[in-house]
């Protein structure tokens, strides 16, 4: 497994020959973040600037976003996640597959800040990072925590880490963690739905309705989004816990079949609501019900643009 | 009246369903009275929003209903409506709205008794729910003595 | 005005006696889910970094109902709209941090000002007695001193309490924290010089400040027609946390909700970072992309606010927006550019 | 050129679902249409039908759209009860006598509420239900009727034959009954004249080895099918009749009355009953939820139609048990139930006890149709079928008649609706220059322009004589609405439907500036359009006008509850307004429509569309792939009715070569397309580029090359068509050749292509034949799994067996194994009816090789219109549009839609050509109305919408943003509600409108 900075210095050479070749006026990735344990996404558009471009067990913003729209020839550093955004994207007609030029990188996971804090909760001012560990550097202290530990929750459960439709892997192949077998939601499923609209309205209490989930969201490109609206106002706009759960209703609803648990709505929202399981419910849906899985393939179709004839619905009555 | 009386919005197609209501009105099939009727083209019409606008504005049921797959007026738009329907049925039983608060059913304008039966049935179950308290907007407080 | 100290085994007698008659208010929870509630003396805690959003909620909630109307005609002044009053209540507010306390003085000029006074902000504000919990060890994201503040900074506050070597030192402010702690039965004592060193050392670890002074100096076109406003924005994502989690971010939305029986007008949390923000009825919006409103958020905290407010920063350097910004667009390197700009072209 | 005497009407005699098909589209052609039906209601059989095969439609359902349009269309004048008396006159003008005789009832007045039904005394049969249940002697024929108007069966009726009671004239509230109705007779001058008389179920009274006439567990499978229909004596419920429980057996006997010289003299097969048993065995199976044995007793299954085979594998599959066996005698039970007796296929006699028998009674011409046809001079067949040729199939033998239906033979829905748009197409060839001479159009006035204003609603609630007003609080409604938003006048009226009350209507929204206007009433299904009509002679935009149907959703289904019945009515109504409100005035948009069409195929159906398009006065351009048109004909000898292809062929294409209408673009295909319907764009591979309003696409299909049985490697395997080139070339190879086998199904039938390729058998029997008559000696064997010879083609099955042709069957599993020994050939087939393997040694071997489709994904993807799983076109709908692709303007013909013969395929593109007629015809098109629009500045151009629209009515423009075609959309509102955006808008279900609903209905 190629240690992160030999990554980084493979990703600064496919840049710097994307942009050579003139396969892309830009490339897309990330370099080091101003506050310990982060990275911010950068715009290489000269050789000088690819020696910014690093990876980092921080890189979690899905670069995807940054796509739809966007005029001339793009390069983008892509996790196995964010790969399979951009096949929704390209379906969708936001950005032209012949503009595009993926380098993607087989991805080991990307670590949760919040799982961090609860571990060490002294000020840090300085840290360290290798593909499997990270270093936190206090006054008088010095942490270690494996990554393996402190990985989020999506990233636990991606069995597609190795961006398979990318132009180009800057490593070797990785292999997949676990699917998500959806455990918990078939437990939750089990109880009662007070319970359940309980444990639901929980979640999103802290709500702030800023809609950082929505606007981080790679799929999230509408010109305008039904919250936004006025006649009908779709929902309130207070915070009301109905208006609040119809929000999250249906952005997992618009997330349905294309949803690729990159885990930036949760990555960005500030108060740390599991956003992502709404998504999650629409995701084991179209798994269940029709086997699809968002963004593997440049040819499938979104599960709710198609039918078939048999469809299973035994609750229609 | 003492007992609780659901009030059911109901989404109808044109085609079927709503000419199924049509039919049972012709043969006198009496049902409850609690359902207002949305007349819509199509199931295919349906915006899942519609279903949530209900509940938050307090319906304690919602009943969606359509032609038969293969029968749709425009060709596939309840196919399209199934699948709608399905990430729809799966996402608010997720959450926890009691499953007998929302009915899909597909019933052919021919089809004036099971028209009837559905509605009882469905008020039925509803009513057995009890009143829509969890799954809609708080009441608006709308004088200052209410207020905490 | 002399300075007071409590043992720690009176901490609890005092905010006993301080909340009398009052309700008391403190940061509870950690991490993440740290937010200033009404509390009990028994639960009140020093061991916080800071609450996670900004405690001007206190003030200014999220949402907020303003009048009511109601429809039916047997009752009086039917779908007229009725004031729904100020519902203040007399409270003190325990263990605000200096730079969250001088947030919300700012927010209190744009609330309350010789022109105008929002009275749902006025009344809530000002029954609330704030004794502020100075920064001993301050957070890697804590820029305060560089934004003129300080861990020990006292604006906004009516007590300043730190943690002293005998206890909790307290330092009236205001005429209002003096007469508090008077009527607290406290122990005086001359704490002055060890709040002196204690907010030096303080101050020195947050190491060399930025100097973001050439932003007031002049300039605000050039600094408003900055090209780099362009590629700032380019990573900006308009996703509006750091205007939420904002101590001195303040701007909302009026919205009327309506019923079978009737409406309220209330207003929102807005965020200058939404495209809905300035847009008109006509479809027309002065800040039609993502460059205009980074620009608008960061001119509004560097250099409209110091120009209305004699030169007070609507930024305080609390951080949050530095730790919760998904894309690390890092207010203090952006205060740096428009700094630097500012220097080159006066150059 | 109307100069000539040349009458632009044409007589429809049947109101079944081919005299409604012919008459729309007589109707959208330009042609005045008389349809005249005998009973009270258009409809005819299909009416009786639960669901329809093979899609199990529910047929009522789509049928009813159909009623509707025929019911309202301006140009068809329907004449109900009235019967042809005589025709005289030759083409182009007849002049008919008919009788209308009386209804009773005044059509004008007649609510249709049901209150004299109610309070008549005399029960007696219906004839809806098979007389399974009744009806009274005032009635209508089902509920869903058209015309939706009562009638009084003057036979029965108390006070016509007896002079008392009256009971239906005192409760009338609409004062329609009239006991003074008096038989008119009339004279209507017409053009041509178009039969579709129909058929009656075979009667199965007369066999005693059934029991129909005593056993009461025997029963057809009309009845059968009103048992399993919702409106049906049960409602649905399936039951045994002797004690109404739930059966668990039942039997289907096919055959009965079909096949079957002994006893009907009914030699041909009734071409349907196979199908309808399976779907009446699928959907009792589905009713009884599991708990149901089916049987079918069958001597062949003849699932030869359009995804029939793949119905027939799924009922097996669902457990349906087929057993090959003609049952011969019926024994009734003591109690209930019947004893079924029969010999299986190996010889072994066998009884099995069912609760229920169902006889598949075939299709009968009767008494009346046959008397009618000789009174007419009309030569009909020995089966009193009117006579038609293979190559004019709708055409009969006076000319100046066609038809269309089961008249001309038995067939299924399809086939009578594809050969009724073709006798629409017939019948008016030689009518071209009064086209258009006696339609109407409406004139309306000048429309008020109203935007800007602030809503002024009008609220009209209608009491319905006492059908609302006897549960609802009329009068309270009318006051809750006059608090209700935007509300500017509200009343009530007694019948909102009445001249008066419309009249009334008009002169209100004038005096008070009305701009929405609400009808509380009964349904929009029925009423809106009358409404918008009165709004649109009131100036108004038709569209601001909303229904709160208060009497069959309301006052009708809760009589017993007054007081939340008046809560329902206020709450409808304010949901009516409410959304009323919101309405905007729609706009209709005028196209231009190019007069010319393009077939694509130059074989028999191409040439036949744009001949019948010709004699329409329509242009047309064939584009041919190959050198040559005649297509896959020209390796045809001869039809089974005997007839020279190649004669037909050498006239048909001097025809076109000569015909100045046609342009024929030999090697060249469609490389390009672009457009929508009256205005396509398509560029053929020679570069040329041809501008039409419509498309037709005849590609045909191919001979499939077998892979087995040698063929390829020995030179005496044959094809069928390669045989059919050897006869018609005369080969000298037959002359000397003495043993034929032939195989069926090469390539059909099996799992990847489950279908049945529909011809193979009557082009395997007609081949016998022709080689048994050739050469009497020859010895010949057909191996086959189920002859499928439908309608009178039966007869030629008959004809080869007495001729010495052997027939053995085989099953898939034991297929016939070809050997070559030396360069000769060696068959073994096992005879399951002797039970040995025979060995045979033919000098030919021919294959009944599947048509297969041309694969013709390229051309799908041009014009966006749908293959189905095996390749051929997929029409728009499988019953009722069998020539229309679900996108205007397109049309298919012959055997690119599915394999058929000659006279099918003829009959398909006479009826492309009357289907693309009634588009062409129209030099401008009105679009619009109730259709999408896309807020495009809303628009993320995702194409969601573009995919999940059936229409292909939405595109990407070029900045990528999705526009709306308003001539292809039909207002379904999918991408509407698919949209996450919420760019798309369907005018007049707006989400505003919807969520006003809701938020008014709570």
């Amino acid at each position: 497994m190629p240690s992160l900075e030999e990554t980084t210095q493979k990703i600064r050479e496919t840049a710097k020959k994307a942009l050579a070749d003139g396969k892309a006026e830009v490339v897309i990735g990330y370099k080091k973040g101003t506050y310990p344990l982060s990275t911010a996404p950068f715009f290489a558009r000269t050789p000088e600037d690819c020696d910014q471009l690093i990876w980092s067990n921080f890189a979690r913003i899905n670069l995807a976003n940054y796509l739809p729209g966007r005029p001339g020839k793009v390069a983008v550093v892509a996790k196995g996640c964010d790969a399979r955004s951009i096949v929704g994207q390209v379906a969708e007609n936001q950005f032209h597959k012949d503009n595009l030029y993926v380098i993607g990188v087989p991805c080991t996971g990307m670590v949760d800040n919040n799982l961090i804090a609860a571990k060490e909760q002294r000020p840090y001012r300085d840290y360290s990072e290798t593909l499997d560990t990270i270093t936190l550097k206090g006054a008088d202290f010095s942490t270690e925590i494996k990554k393996e530990e402190v990985l989020r929750r999506n990233c636990r459960t991606c069995a597609n880490r190795t961006p398979k439709t990318a132009d180009e892997l800057v490593g070797p192949e990785v292999p997949g963690a676990q699917a998500d077998d959806f455990a918990d939601l078939k437990e939750l499923h089990s109880k009662s739905p007070e319970e359940r609209m309980e444990y639901f309205k929980d979640l999103i209490k802290d709500c702030l309705r800023c809609y950082a989930c929505r606007n981080a969201c790679p799929l999230c490109y509408c010109p305008v989004c039904f919250v936004d609206e006025t006649r009908p106002q779709w929902l309130g706009k207070s915070t009301d816990p109905m208006d609040t759960l119809t929000f999250h209703l249906l952005r997992g609803l618009h997330c349905a079949g294309r949803c690729t648990s990159c885990g930036a709505c949760e990555t960005a929202c500030p108060v740390n609501i599991k956003v992502r399981e709404f998504n999650r419910i629409t995701e084991e849906t179209v798994m269940d019900e029709w086997g699809y899985e968002a963004g593997l393939s440049w040819e499938q179709k979104p599960p709710l643009t198609v039918f078939q004839p048999d469809d299973e619905a035994s609750f229609i009555k | 009246m003492s007992e609780f009386e659901p009030k059911i919005v109901a989404f109808f197609c044109n085609w079927c369903t709503y000419g199924a209501a049509d039919l049972a009105g012709v043969s006198r099939l009496e049902y409850p009275p609690n359902f207002r009727v949305v007349r819509l083209p199509c199931t295919g019409r349906l915006n899942p929003k519609f279903i949530l606008e209900a509940f938050k504005r307090g319906a304690d049921g919602v009943w969606v209903s359509g032609c038969h797959p293969g029968d749709c007026h425009y060709i596939a738009g309840n196919y399209y409506a199934r699948r709608k329907f399905i990430v729809m049925h799966y996402m608010l039983d997720s959450i926890g709205l009691e499953a007998d608060r929302l009915r899909f059913s597909w019933i052919s304008s021919a089809e004036a008794t099971k028209f009837q039966h559905m509605a009882t049935d469905v008020v039925e179950h509803v009513r057995a729910c009890g009143p829509n308290l969890k799954f809609r907007k708080a009441p608006l407080i709308l004088g200052m003595e209410e207020v905490a | 005005m002399p300075e007071y100290i409590v043992e720690e085994n009176a901490l609890k007698d005092f905010l006993q006696s301080i909340s009398k008659g009052r309700v008391l208010l403190s940061p509870q929870g950690v991490g993440d889910k740290c937010q200033i509630t009404e509390t009990t003396p028994d639960k009140v805690t020093l061991n916080f970094t800071n609450t996670h959003i900004s405690p001007k909620t206190l003030f200014f909630p999220q949402t907020e109902w303003l009048m009511s109307f109601q429809k039916d005609h047997s009752k009086p002044h039917p779908y007229v709209y009725q004031d729904l009053g100020d519902k203040a209540k007399s409270a003190v507010v325990f263990g605000i941090r200096p730079c969250d306390a001088k947030g919300l003085s700012v927010s209190n000029k744009v609330f309350q000002n010789d022109r105008f006074t929002d009275p749902y902000w006025k009344g809530k504000y000002e029954s609330v007695i704030k004794v502020g919990l100075a920064c001993k060890d301050p957070f890697p994201q804590c820029f305060c001193v560089a934004m003129g503040g300080s861990p020990y900074g006292a604006t906004g506050l009516d007590v300043l309490a730190f943690p002293s070597e005998k206890g909790l030192g307290l330092k009236p402010i205001t005429d209002e924290g003096a007469k508090l702690l008077a009527e607290a039965n406290l122990k005086e004592a001359d704490l002055s010089s060890e709040l002196k060193s204690q907010e030096e050392a303080a101050i020195k670890a947050q190491g060399i400040p930025d100097d973001y002074s050439p932003i007031d100096h002049r300039g605000l076109l050039n600094l408003f027609q900055d090209p780099q406003w362009q590629s700032i924005a380019e990573n900006c994502l308009n996703c509006g946390v750091c205007t939420f989690i904002c101590p001195t971010c303040h701007c909302f939305d009026i919205q009327d909700e309506e019923n079978s029986e009737g409406g309220v007008r209330m207003r929102n949390w807005d965020t200058c970072m939404s495209w809905l923000f300035t847009v008109h009825g006509t479809g027309h919006n002065p800040r039609p992309s993502k460059t205009e409103r980074v620009r608008q958020r960061f001119m509004h905290k560097l250099k409209y606010i110091p120009m209305k407010q004699n030169g007070d920063r609507g930024c305080t350097g609390c951080g949050r927006c530095v730790v919760l910004c998904p894309v690390n667009i890092d207010i203090r390197s952006v205060a740096l550019r428009m700094s630097t700009l500012n220097m080159q072209k006066q150059a | 050129m109307a100069s000539d005497n040349t009458v632009g009407a044409v007589l429809v005699a049947g109101g079944g679902v081919a005299g409604m098909q012919a008459s729309l589209d007589l109707a959208n052609a330009g042609y005045y249409v008389y349809l005249v039906e005998k009973s009270l209601a258009i409809g005819g059989r299909m009416s009786q039908l639960d669901k329809t095969f093979p899609t199990n439609d529910c047929s009522m359902c789509i049928i009813s759209p159909k009623l509707v349009e025929v019911g309202r269309h301006i140009n068809i004048e329907l004449l109900t009860l009235t019967d042809i008396l005589s025709i005289e006159g030759e083409e182009g003008n007849f002049t008919v006598k008919a009788r209308k005789n009386p209804r009773y009832i005044d059509m004008s007045k007649c609510i249709a509420c049901g209150e004299c039904t109610k309070k008549c005394p005399k029960k007696l049969n219906n004839e809806y239900n098979e007389n399974l249940d009744t009806r009274k002697a005032i009635y209508v024929q089902y509920a869903q009727a058209v015309p939706l108007k009562y009638g009084i069966d003057a036979k029965e009726c108390i006070y016509l034959t007896k002079g008392k009671c009256g009971n239906c004239k005192k409760v009338c509230p609409a004062d329609a009954v009239n006991y003074d109705d008096k038989p008119e007779d009339i004279s209507l001058k017409v053009g041509s004249v178009i039969l579709a008389p129909g058929f009656a179920p075979f009667k199965p009274s007369d066999f005693e080895t059934y029991r129909y006439y005593d056993a009461k567990d025997v029963i057809t499978a009309l009845e059968f099918e009103r048992y399993l229909g919702a409106t049906g004596p049960t409602m649905g419920h399936v039951i045994r009749p002797s004690d109404h429980s739930d059966p668990k057996k039942i039997a289907f006997l096919q055959c009965v009355g079909s096949r079957d010289i002994n006893r009907t003299d009914h030699g041909y097969c009734s071409s349907v009953c196979c199908m309808y048993a399976i779907k009446e065995a699928i959907i009792a199976k589905e009713h009884a939820g599991g708990n149901l044995d089916v049987t079918i007793f069958y001597m062949d299954i003849r699932t030869f139609g359009k995804d029939f085979e793949r119905y027939y594998e799924k009922a097996k599959a669902a457990g349906i048990k087929f057993v090959r066996s003609r049952v011969h005698t019926v024994q009734p039970e003591p109690q209930n139930g019947v004893m079924i007796h029969y010999i299986t296929d190996g010889g072994v006699s066998n009884q099995e006890f069912f609760d229920v028998a169902v006889l598949s009674h075939g299709l009968v011409i009767t008494g009346e149709t046959k008397k009618l046809s000789d009174e007419l001079e009309l030569e009909t067949d020995h089966y009193n079928f009117a006579k038609t040729s293979t190559f004019a199939p709708v055409a009969l033998s006076r000319p100046g008649f066609y038809a269309c239906g089961v008249f001309t033979g038995p067939k299924d829905i399809p086939t009578s609706v594809m050969e009724a748009s073709a006798a629409a197409a017939a019948s008016t060839t030689k009518l071209t220059s009064a086209r258009s001479t006696l339609t109407k159009v409406i004139h309306l006035p000048a429309p008020v322009d109203v935007s800007g204003e602030p809503p002024r609603i009008g609220v009209f609630i209608c009491h319905c004589g006492i059908n609302i007003a006897s549960v609802v609080d009329v009068p309270k409604v009318v006051e809750f609405a006059k608090t209700l938003p935007f509300v500017e006048y509200a009343t009530n009226t007694i019948f909102a439907c009445s001249q008066d009350s419309q009249d009334k209507l008009v002169s209100l929204i004038k005096e008070y500036r009305l701009n929405r206007i609400v009808v509380s009433a009964c349904s929009p299904r029925t009423h809106e359009p009358l409404f918008q009509e009165t709004l649109a002679s009131a100036g108004l935009n038709k569209y601001l006008y909303e229904m709160a149907n208060i009497r069959n959703h309301d006052s009708w289904v809760h009589a017993g509850h007054p007081a939340e019945a008046t809560r329902k009515a206020m709450d409808m109504t304010e949901m009516a307004v409410a959304k009323a409100a919101l309405l905007v005035p729609l706009k209709e948009n005028i196209i231009d429509v190019d007069p010319t069409a393009l077939v694509i195929g130059g074989g028999v159906a191409g040439l036949n569309t744009a001949l019948t398009l010709s004699s329409q006065g329509f242009k047309s351009v064939i584009v041919e792939k190959s050198d040559k048109t005649g297509g896959n004909a020209n390796r045809i000898h001869s039809t089974p009715k005997g007839e020279s292809v190649p004669e037909y062929l050498e006239s048909l294409k001097k025809k076109v070569e000569e015909d100045p209408n046609i342009t024929l673009i030999l090697n060249s295909q469609v490389n390009k397309a672009d457009g929508y319907v009256g205005n396509f764009v398509s560029t053929l591979s020679t570069g040329e580029e041809i501008k039409h309003g419509v498309t037709i696409i005849a590609t045909g299909a191919l001979e499939h090359k077998p892979s087995e049985y040698f063929y390829g490697k020995n030179p005496n395997v044959l094809t069928q068509l390669e045989l059919d080139e050897l006869i018609k070339a005369n080969d000298p190879r037959l002359n000397d050749a003495k043993n034929y086998v032939f195989i069926q199904c090469v390539g059909s039938r099996e799992p990847d292509r489950l279908y049945c390729s529909k011809v193979c058998c009557t082009h395997t029997v007609h081949a016998a034949i022709e080689l048994k008559k050739r050469k009497p000696e020859a010895r010949i064997f057909v191996l086959y799994r189920d002859i499928r010879t439908y309608a009178q083609k039966e007869d030629l099955y008959k004809e080869a067996r007495s001729l010495g042709v052997i027939f053995v069957r085989y099953d898939l599993d034991a297929k016939p194994e070809v050997l070559e020994e030396d360069g000769h050939l060696k068959i073994k087939a096992f005879d399951p009816v002797s039970g040995h393997v025979l060995v045979l040694s033919p000098d030919f071997l021919v294959l009944a090789a599947a048509m297969v489709s041309g694969n013709e994904c390229e051309l799908a993807m041009q014009f966006k219109v749908p293959l189905d799983q095996d390749g051929w076109f997929f029409e728009a709908h499988q019953k009722l549009r069998p020539v229309d692709f679900a996108t205007d303007g397109i049309f298919m013909a012959g055997i690119c839609h599915y394999p058929k013969p000659m006279e099918e395929v003829i009959a398909q593109a006479q009826a492309a050509a009357a289907r693309a007629a009634t588009v062409l015809i129209q030099p401008k098109m009105t679009v619009g109305g109730i259709v999408a629009e896309i807020n495009q500045n809303k628009c993320s151009g995702c194409g969601v919408c573009v995919s999940v629209c059936p229409y292909n009515a939405i595109s990407l423009d070029d900045k990528g943003k999705a526009v709306v075609n308003e001539a292809l959309c039909k207002g379904c509102g999918n991408c509407a509600s698919s949209c996450r955006s919420d760019a798309p808008s369907l005018r007049g279900f707006t989400n505003a409108g919807l969520f006003a609903q809701i938020a008014s209905a709570l």
